[in-house]
């Protein structure tokens, strides 16, 4: 299998569902003589001409509510918005048309779109190039919420994204982009939306995380097994919303012991919603409080002070001990 | 001091074929066949009688809040322009073209009684359902044209909004969308010269909205909106401007609301009398009947025959509809079109509805025993 | 005290301190020559003229982005969002400038505006009139949200609101608009942002709530002391955020069970904040899982469902039952 | 068919008054005083020279991602025509604007290297910081001209944007506002004929950008952004309007980004380099100094002296730069401006950081020892 960076695996999806499917296009602001800002649409507009793969105009919400016309009518538009951060100019669009289509029209019409932005920190950018908001999306009934932490993931979750028949938000780590390559199937591979899955075997403590604070988890894993013997089971999300909690109320059961990772400001934040799942599904077997590992209840400071803002490797590894301690 | 003028072909022009007292501008005169302008007519008096009838409901209540469309239904005269599989994105002050356009009078009833059964869109789709956000919806009429110029149609999609809707962002991305593009939509603005308590005049600074299709270098156009001529032959044009790939164009019909902005409204707090007189003389129906009669289509025994035929079709809608009000609902329908397949989440939580109805079931029994 | 309904309590904390601060403006949809779709403005033009009380063109947007300017050169505007279903239309603004001018410059500007906006459900209305979403606003970083549940809480807190130094979205629950009377002191009060209160005593069980969800709180309270004996005790939250937790963990220290009540869909709602703070600070008090009484997880249903959408008494007296039988 | 031609009062001109080769329209001369022209042409060489700095600095990695302005320096030009107490509404392209208005050098070098210090606004804080949410600020100048109105000030407030802002929702209702408002300000759209890879022409569909001010009936002026003496007096009638309380102007600058959108980005992948050499012949310096040679206020000498001088000044401030750098940063400050008074999870927060950067310290401290 070829190796690939996220970058790659996420134009290989688009390439690959493109040449299958003329119904799917792309647009976004840059997305086409330039490649997008990140290249992740990188020759796109060469194979499949300019409308396939639309440069449109600097207006978040008419990017949105465009492909909400264009979806209602039997395209699959995969629209992007340049960072999350821009993408709220187009909040309302998708909460008051791509949510609610379907349940407005009894199902007789759908909005099967695509939302992609890069999302999240620690690539030394502007202000508002950096923050994880995901819980507007996750929070807002008729939507999707995915986030992949691999370009394996991201490959087969886009796939799946594209065909599925309601709008989905989908956040790419940014930090991720061009952080480690990992083998991806040139044949198709989907990923089921709504499903979580098991990124790390353990024992003796739960770690759930998503996206970009995967590896930081990770990593905070293989130190906590070589420093301390603790082996920790990580559970990858992948999809937000709907949130499957399958996966990691079996993990607590067994272990007893959670803590929850991710960038996003932490008041009200997916932790919340994971640890109150926990409680509501597995309270008998929480053995000690379930820690949330994240950002704080700050905007992202600029770069100078980002890796202090972001859950790190030592925050994680020190929440584990904590938690175990207890 | 003196600048160079960069020359632009601006105009901006206004279209009247009727004037208020029914008398055609007869190099103007659209020549439309005998029988389309009867349907014309018999469509305006139907959604005439269809809304006054949903005031009185409003008054029973028996249904809830709705925006009547008194005095706006010259409407039709656009909507009459697109051929089925054409696309029709309505705001929520449309009811005349979507009923022209095949929705059930029925389903109207149902939306404005709360029932979310009243948002099924008719056959075939293309007509999307009522919305309420003002200005978000010209920017899916775009994103649908653009659809239909991808898949080689020569269909268009027509969008409906008012003055005030003009003011949102998303009209300004829309018709720029619409323009770089080059798509075939037809945006209407009916100009009913308020938005709720504002008027026109301090909803923009501009002489005109039609005039702000210059911004776009977009074709503009100002009707005389209650004159359903001249709104025929307007959306016509541009209908076919955009079947030719000719792109969007933009039309402003000057008209009024005659009636309330909704029944929860009190137009006294911040308008006229007076000022409603005065658009009840440009009545678009009364006008085209004059019209219609001096051609010879109508007369007295005529229009009391079209009367009798609405009421009785509106008659029979509400009689369909109060057989399926009778029937009452099923909360957990709420749950239905949340999504194509129901997540864990929502399984569960319908799950919990179903129990809590049958145990409140079960204790407004007992009660009930109890009382006996 | 003249005994007066929320309207009246919101209008009349409005023109006191039009009276008293010459920099407080009110501006938005039909808020002059109307008074504002609620009548929340009614009589406001005609006491401090146009210039004050500004009817604003159609767009939600320049509301906020204009009242930001304002706010930054030494006004206070108080701008409505005719819904708050509406309010996403601002919602960049709002992130992106009312949130984060205080930190972009260092303290050296500032945003005190208040964004007013009527939520929430039971009053029969239309698409978009009834929704509960105040998650958007609290999970973001430089916001406050409030909610007042009452007459007098709405004036004080609105007064407060009005003389914070930084943004405040104040939702209004409309079902409470006119639902009710209560003795509101002509003289001034406020209350403080970030406070909660304790709504009614008990012992055996604590209740959690906020707006228009205090009532079925208080109602359910009520027959659950006349049936069963229970004694619910209730904390009214007020403020979302920053969100005061010191009451309801004292409250769950004392009574060891404990129930959300609100609105809002359940997944990533409030109640999942709520739910977490206990677990972080009071896990050793619990005796049982904390049960969420909420919205369900679909845009709230036209009025003929939308009762069965809405957590009534009988919801929240089921889950304090099943709370205890734990 | 014939239809009715509203009269609209409609003229978008365009003012140049030094063409490319320095050569002045001698009728258009707004005779500005010596020094002034002087302090101009200085701003300018200023602004270039730091620009080609930072480049510098970007690619040694001592600063981070910056967007370049070479190019655009006349923009000094409509800066120049307010007086302290004033407004200025930037984006995130008006770096030479902020200096002019007195912004230290350092605070921008800041502000690039990853330092929220960067943002620390002038004394008097009437310049609103640097802000990257592309079409989102006319509205808060439009706000702020309100409060200078309401408080009978005959203040102004100035915003810069770029062409690709024009399509922004948050543009039209700016404008919008403004207009129906009246208020005092100047809206300065910086046409640099790209927004990032999309070309002007794909922007909009309008011939001008100017255009757009017919929108709202409000006055609209293109202008050679090149030409600082043209940029100069459009932008002083602007100002001059506003102080008088005649409302708002639209001005479109026509003027070219001759370097790179920001340092991240490669604009061999979707321009010329033909494109930027014509662009080149029309550099607003070299054009400016031409004219003043002539003029007979500057010599070589004098040009040698100004170029010392402004680079003297950026020597001072890179070395004011990193002596504070070299302090490092307190990751605590973070929280430090989030609200007026921090709130008591962001207490708890940042105790928890405390805790956490000395743990880390001791742990590295420990791992140095071990190292020894
Ligand atoms: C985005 C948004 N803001 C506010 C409202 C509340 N509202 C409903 S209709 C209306 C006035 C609309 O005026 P106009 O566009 O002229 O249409 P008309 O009602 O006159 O047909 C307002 C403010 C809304 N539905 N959507
Ligand atoms: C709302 C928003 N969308 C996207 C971006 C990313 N972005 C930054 S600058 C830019 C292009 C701006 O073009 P223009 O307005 O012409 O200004 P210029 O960069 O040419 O000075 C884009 C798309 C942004 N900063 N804000
Ligand atoms: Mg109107
Ligand atoms: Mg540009």
């Amino acid at each position: 299998m070829p190796k690939m960076n996220m970058v790659q695996a996420i134009n290989m999806a688009l390439r690959q569902e493109m040449e299958k499917d003329d119904s799917v296009v792309v647009l976004g602001e840059d997305v086409g003589v330039d490649g997008g800002v990140f290249r992740v649409t990188d020759g796109l507009i060469a194979q499949f001409g300019p409308e396939r793969v639309i440069d449109t105009p600097l207006a978040e919400s008419a990017i949105a509510g465009f492909s909400i016309g264009m979806a209602v009518s039997g395209l699959r538009p995969v629209c992007e918005m340049q960072f999350s951060g821009f993408s709220y100019f187009a909040f309302h669009q998708m909460e008051a048309h791509a949510a609610r289509m379907r349940g407005r029209s009894l199902g007789g019409l759908s909005v099967p779109m695509v939302l992609r932005a890069p999302y999240g920190g620690g690539v030394r950018a502007l202000e508002h190039h950096s923050e994880s908001r995901e819980i507007y999306w996750a929070h807002t009934p008729g939507l999707k919420m995915v986030i992949p932490s691999t370009p394996r993931t991201a490959r087969a979750l886009l796939l799946s994204a594209i065909r599925d028949p309601d709008p989905v938000v989908f956040y790419e780590p940014k930090a991720l982009y061009r952080a480690f390559r990992e083998e991806v199937p040139e044949e198709e591979e989907t990923f089921p939306i709504g499903t979580s899955r098991i990124a790390l075997e353990g024992k003796d403590i739960t770690m759930i995380s998503y996206g970009a604070s995967l590896r930081p988890t990770l990593e905070a894993a293989t130190e906590l097994r070589e420093k301390d013997g603790i082996e920790c089971e990580i559970i990858d999300l992948l999809t937000i919303s709907p949130l499957d909690d399958t996966l990691f109320t079996e993990s607590i059961r067994k272990t007893g012991h959670a803590i929850v990772v991710h960038e996003a400001p932490r008041s009200f934040g997916a932790g919340a919603e994971i640890v109150t799942r926990i409680v509501e599904k597995s309270f008998l077997f929480m053995e000690a409080p379930v820690r949330r590992v994240t950002g704080f209840d700050v905007v992202i400071p600029y770069y100078q002070r980002e890796q202090e803002y972001l859950p790190g490797v030592f925050r994680i590894v020190a929440a584990v001990r904590e938690t175990l301690k207890f | 001091m003196p600048k160079r003028e960069i020359d632009l072909p601006y105009r901006i022009e206004y279209l009247s074929i009727l004037d208020e007292n029914g008398q055609l501008d007869s190099a103007l005169d659209p020549h439309l066949p005998d029988d389309l302008l009867l349907r014309l007519y018999q469509g305006m008096v139907l959604a005439r009688k269809f809304d006054e009838r949903m005031l009185v409901l409003q008054r029973q209540g028996k249904i809830g809040t709705f925006a009547p469309t008194k005095g706006q239904e010259a409407q039709i005269g656009a909507a009459a322009n697109l051929a089925k599989d054409d696309w029709l994105v309505p705001s929520f002050r449309e009811a005349p073209s979507e009923v022209w356009r095949g929705k059930s009078m029925e389903s109207v009833l149902l939306y404005y009684s709360g029932y979310n059964e009243g948002g099924r869109v008719p056959e075939g789709g293309r007509d999307l359902p009522v919305s309420v956000p003002v200005g978000s919806q010209p920017l899916h009429a775009a994103g649908i044209a653009y659809t239909l110029k991808y898949r080689r149609t020569n269909n268009v999609a027509m969008t409906f909004f008012g003055d005030g809707a003009t003011s949102e962002g998303d009209f300004h991305e829309a018709l720029n969308f619409a323009s770089v593009f080059q798509v075939p939509v037809v945006f209407v603005c009916q100009n009913n010269q308020w938005a709720i308590s504002l008027p026109r005049s301090r909803q923009t600074h501009s002489r005109t909205i039609a005039q702000k299709a210059l911004a776009y270098d977009m074709p503009g156009l100002q009707v005389d909106g209650n004159d359903i001529l001249a709104v025929y032959q307007a959306a016509k044009e541009a209908v076919d401007r955009a079947r030719q790939g000719e792109g969007p164009t933009f039309l402003e019909l000057i008209t009024y609301r005659l009636s309330l902005h909704t029944t929860a409204d009190d137009p006294t707090k911040y308008r006229k009398q007076e000022e409603v007189k005065e658009w009840e003389k440009r009545d678009p129906i009364t006008r085209f009947a004059k019209y219609l009669t001096e051609k010879g289509l109508l007369t007295e025994q005529k229009i009391e025959e079209i009367a009798n035929r609405v009421i009785s079709d509106i008659r029979s809608a509400e009689e369909a509809w109060s057989t399926r009000t009778e029937k009452g609902v099923d909360p957990l329908d709420m749950f239905t079109h949340a999504y194509s397949q129901l997540p864990p989440n929502l399984l569960d939580q319908k799950e919990e509805l179903r129990l809590e109805l049958q145990a409140k079931r079960v204790q407004s029994d007992q009660q009930a025993n109890v009382r006996d």
